[in-house]
């Protein structure tokens, strides 16, 4: 969190902006982060596609993350990877990131739709693929027909590269 | 009751007082800010074919083609692609792309909004607006200190 | 300022155009059916030349004046050939006939629709034009009959909404029925109250009942006409008739936002046209209706009674002037707000309305 | 009975496709179905370069209140290259934002009407005068009535319009008649019985599922979430001026238009702050834009998400860098995609003319949903 950065000079850093403990965090959430990670605006926590759900849930209820900004989905060389943006309704300028790498050849993670329900959305959007597991790729592949799986219509879902479903 | 009367009486009242807010469109020219960018205008005597609005340009509207000395044969500019973001003018360090205020430009199809170069220095401005004349204070930011009086045609 | 009462038996339209045609005396049943068509002719064109105007052009000059816009000016004077060019625009589109339509039903519903508003103005008494008195017939029963036939187009608007095989025809079609089902009632036992006064259904009798002078203030002789003997049952009535025609805030059953136009979603072209024609009929009628029963009808200040036309016209686009007044201004309520206020309010305001003339008329007169 | 309400519809406001399943008059369930109107942005943003080409393109997220979009992109941009930008400069930038703001609340207000009406009311058209008389404005500040591309990294592109005093007395004519605008507009609509009848107490979406749902902006506003990134996370100018965040606690239909309006005031009392600030701002450190480089090229795998407060609620944008001029990865998180999906929750169990109004209410841009 030491390189948050913000913008204009003349504001004051907001004081809260600093008062997310992220050791605290990384002891609540104990083994399930595999690692943690620094973006600018927040700090990260890399966990297993599988802990999704039970990571999210403690965020929400013991930490009081209980505001899913933003889904992101990207492809890497060797992984594709979702980071689900989290803060706080109540103090915007907390923010934590999950980040959930997952395998190329068997991309998915658990859904965040059972924490919050915008989830749903977003991770339609992300993968492309609505029914069944929620399986959380960030590019169509070979068996990822929208239509049989029921997409959002099945047009212009995007994905880590933007190509037109 | 007395909340819809209300409502009605506001209607009445705009209907009574005859103002309209629409103009007669060709009749009435609308008002034009001088700063509001419409068709392009392109100056070969003062192009130097640099092609950094070629290079700027979010969505290759703009296309540039060179002999192998590098002179300038050809610049074709699509308008009915172009987004108006008046990219291409802050970068050109000569002045030679200008947005005019004519936003007045009709076509058949599609290939006649590909404007060539002729085309491009023929097109009128609005209203006898200078645009360069309302945009000048941003300019020193690009091309260091500005040369004093300049004449486009 | 005195008006003057109707002759006591006028003459009927078509009789003045069969002495004109076949001079006095008896007259053989086809030059009396001949004179009667005639007639209808005359006025039937009438009417849609005045809904030609409204249609096309003052619907919009007055929508525009209400929104502070200019609207149609460039074709004609005024823009006045805005009419024809519209014309000829619709008639021009290709008529396109859905797949799984109900044929026969789903040609017949424009008609019925436009025909059922032009078959009321068979009794109404228009008033006279160069002396020639613009009425087709004055049967016993004249009020009813305008009500009945009225009352066909919401046949009509069922018609094309399940014939026209789309989900959202259907919704306007089953609107519309259940619209005129809650609103007709109050408009005829609103009707009743001024037949109370009158004695009879009669439309020139309900007519003549209201040029008595009903008091004079500083010089001004106000007329018995019922909508100052009883403006209660003028409201609710000019109310019911919103409704009756359908427009807002009662203008459920072709609600653009909600069911895109509901029972003429897939109408074009001449079909679209008829409904178009029909719908301001409808409105022109519901004019007559209130110009008849409330207005004093053709009745006013100034002109000879010999052009007394001239002010009934003046009236039915009085209340022309007003739908499109409460159509810029006033919100469509919902469905099942209708129906609420149809029966919960109307229905009961109207019996009371009833109930208290029956009784001052009773008492009193 | 299962009902196709769009793509094609007069209430969708764009291309939505809602499927909606209805029992009777009854909304049963109702599914939004989108991305119509894709057109690639993230796509388009990764093609281009950070320092101007991207700029472009945020104006056309969310096309009805086009100046927050642009703000979303500077912060992000600004604090992954690590930009100052003059103090001037962010006046200008709260400025223009605020008239965006309003440009966008009064085309809400305008169709939301629309689709309660019927038809070209006289609100609609009112709304949209109202709209015009900002778009003038901006159209002298920025050079466009939509697609401004005012913003630059660093700064603005622009100095107010000379002459100044014009240029003020232009706003403050519009600020000063705002008051009586805004008047109008209760007594057409908020004060109308049959209006309030049609509104108050449908699509009502309770504080605690807004949340679920992600919403922000006045569609959480509405159902008392105090919750404004203009003041929870600040940027620009905003925490040095005085101004309130806008809540209402009815949670309806009727409660969303109220917050907009109220909205515009506020707006307009900040760009009355901004334009006392700028008249007397000393002529020589009028600085638009600060010393950028031409090109930028942020560290490799610098990853950041940042949001700002839309005219529809917060827009974030997440970049991760590669180490080019161009951005690897650009997320945009749009608050219209949020709320739409909030629909469902609304329009359960109303009427159909109480879902249009519930989307009308949203004041969902299918651009930015589909982005």
């Amino acid at each position: 969190m030491s390189d948050a950065r913000e913008p204009d000079s003349e504001l004051e850093v907001p004081e809260t902006r600093e008062t997310v403990d992220y050791d605290e965090l990384a002891d609540l959430l104990g083994d399930r982060v595999i690692r943690r990670e620094d973006h600018l605006n927040a700090g990260g926590f890399v966990i297993h596609p599988g802990d999704v759900q039970t990571v999210l849930r403690t965020l929400r209820d013991e930490a009081g993350f209980d505001h899913l900004s933003c889904l992101t989905a990207q492809e890497y060389e060797d992984r594709y990877e979702s980071i689900y943006h989290l803060s706080k309704y109540a103090d915007r300028t907390q923010e934590v990131n999950v980040i959930v790498p997952t395998d190329k050849e068997d991309p998915w993670n658990e859904s965040a739709a059972p924490i919050y329900k915008t989830a749903e959305w977003h991770e339609r959007e992300a993968s492309g693929q609505a029914t069944g597991r929620r399986a959380e790729r960030t590019r169509q592949s070979a068996h990822g027909d929208p239509a049989e799986d029921g997409v959002t219509g099945g047009r212009g879902l995007e994905h880590g590269l933007g190509v037109p479903v | 009751m007395i909340g819809v009367l209300k409502s009605m009486a506001t209607t009445l009242k705009h209907a009574l007082d005859g103002s309209t807010f629409t103009v007669e469109y060709p009749d009435v020219a609308p008002e034009v800010s001088p700063r509001f960018r419409g068709v392009h205008k392109f100056s070969q005597e003062r192009c130097i074919w640099c092609r950094q609005c070629e290079n700027v340009c979010p969505n290759d509207t703009i296309q540039i083609v060179q002999d192998d000395q590098r002179n300038g044969e050809q610049y074709n500019l699509h308008i009915g692609q172009c987004v108006y973001c008046r990219l291409c003018e802050e970068v050109c360090p000569v002045d030679a792309i200008l947005l005019t205020e004519n936003f007045e430009f009709t076509a058949d199809t599609k290939d006649e909004f590909i404007y060539n170069k002729e085309q491009l220095k023929n097109v009128p401005w609005y209203k006898d607006i200078d645009p360069l004349e309302s945009r000048e204070p941003d300019r020193g930011a690009w091309i260091g200190e500005g040369e004093g009086e300049v004449d486009y045609q | 300022m005195s008006l003057a009462p109707l002759q006591a038996d006028p003459v009927l339209l078509p009789e003045t155009i069969a002495r004109a045609l076949f001079g006095g005396g008896d007259l053989a049943i086809w030059q009396e059916a001949l004179a009667a068509f005639l007639g209808a002719f005359v006025v039937g064109n009438i009417m849609l030349a005045m809904t030609g105007v409204a249609g096309p052009w003052a619907k919009r000059k007055i929508t525009a004046a209400f929104t502070d816009r200019i609207a149609v000016n460039r074709v004609g004077p005024a823009g006045l050939l805005i009419i024809v060019a519209d014309a000829v625009r619709l008639l021009g589109k290709e008529l396109i006939i859905p797949e799984g339509a109900d044929r026969p039903a789903y040609d017949l519903a424009p008609l019925v629709v436009a025909s059922s508003a032009l078959l009321g103005f068979a009794v109404i008494p228009m008033g006279q034009i160069f002396g020639v008195n613009l009425m087709l017939a004055d049967p016993e029963i004249g009020l009813a009959f305008v009500f009945a036939a009225a009352s066909i187009a919401t046949l009509g608007l069922a018609m094309a909404g399940y014939a026209s095989n789309n989900k959202y025809s259907l919704m306007g079609g089953l609107r519309a029925i259940a619209q005129n089902i809650a609103y007709e009632i109050p408009l005829i036992l609103t009707a009743a109250s001024v037949v109370l006064f009158t004695d009879t259904l009669q439309m020139s009798g309900i007519v003549a009942a209201q040029q008595e002078p009903l008091f004079t203030v500083a010089g001004i002789t106000i007329p018995s006409w019922f909508a100052f003997v009883n403006p209660f049952a003028f409201v609710l009535f000019v109310v019911a008739n919103l409704a009756e025609v359908g427009r807002n805030p009662f203008d459920v059953p072709e609600a653009p936002t909600e069911i895109i136009a509901g029972y003429q979603t897939e109408y074009s072209s001449v079909y679209f046209v008829l409904f178009y024609l029909g719908e301001f009929l409808h409105i022109f009628l519901g004019g007559a209706i209130i110009a008849t029963v409330f207005l004093g009808g053709p009745a006013g200040p100034f002109l000879p009674e010999s052009l007394n036309f001239v002010w009934f016209v003046i009236k039915i686009w009085a209340v022309f002037l007003f739908t499109q007044w409460a159509r810029s201004a006033v919100p469509r309520v919902r469905i099942d707000q209708l129906i609420e206020i149809g029966w919960k309010g109307m229905l009961v305001m109207s019996l009371a309305n009833l109930v208290l003339t029956a009784v001052i008329v009773g008492v009193m007169l | 009975m299962f009902l196709n309400i769009g793509p094609h519809h007069p209430a969708t406001h764009g291309v939505l496709h809602l499927k909606t399943v209805l029992d009777g008059e009854q909304v049963a369930d109702v599914e939004p179905d989108i991305g119509y109107l894709h057109r690639c942005e993230e796509q388009m943003c990764q093609n281009n370069n950070y320092r101007h080409q991207i700029m472009p393109y945020p104006d056309r997220w969310d096309y009805t209140a086009n100046l927050p979009n642009e703000w979303a992109y500077a912060r992000v941009a600004e604090d992954l290259n690590d930009i100052e930008v003059p103090e001037y400069a962010q006046i200008l930038r709260t400025m223009s934002v605020e008239f965006a703001r309003i440009m966008g609340h009064m085309l809400a207000v305008g169709t939301f009407a629309l689709d309660v009406y019927g038809d070209f009311t006289a609100t609609f058209m009112y709304a949209i005068r109202d709209r015009e008389l900002v778009q003038n404005i901006l159209e002298d500040l920025t050079g466009q009535r939509m697609m401004f591309n005012y913003f630059r990294l660093g700064g603005v592109v622009w100095d107010l319009p000379e002459p100044r005093e014009e240029f003020f007395e232009k706003v403050r004519d519009f600020i000063d008649d705002l008051p009586e605008a805004l008047e109008e507009y209760h007594d057409l609509i908020t004060t109308n019985e049959i209006f309030q009848k049609r509104t108050i107490g449908t699509g009502v979406i309770d504080a605690e599922t807004a949340k679920q749902y992600g919403c922000t902006g006045p569609v959480a506003r509405a159902s008392g979430i105090d919750y404004d990134l203009r003041r929870d996370d600040p940027y620009g100018y905003y925490d040095e001026l005085d101004w309130d965040v806008v809540t209402e606690d009815g949670c309806d239909n009727f409660a969303r238009l109220l917050v907009r309006m109220r909205e515009v005031e506020e707006s307009a009392k900040l760009i009355s702050q901004c334009v006392d600030l700028l008249e007397d701002w000393p002529e020589d450190e009028r600085d638009i834009q600060s010393n950028v480089p031409r090109t930028l090229k942020p560290d490799a795998d610098t990853e950041v998400y940042r949001a700002v407060e839309g005219a529809k609620g917060e827009l974030g944008i997440y970049v991760r860098s590669d180490g080019t001029d161009k951005p690897a990865r650009f997320k945009i998180r749009s608050p219209c995609f949020n709320n739409l999906h909030s629909l469902e929750a609304m329009a359960q169990g109303e009427y159909v003319p109480d879902l249009i109004a519930a989307l009308g209410s949203l004041d969902v841009i299918l651009g930015e949903v589909d982005r």
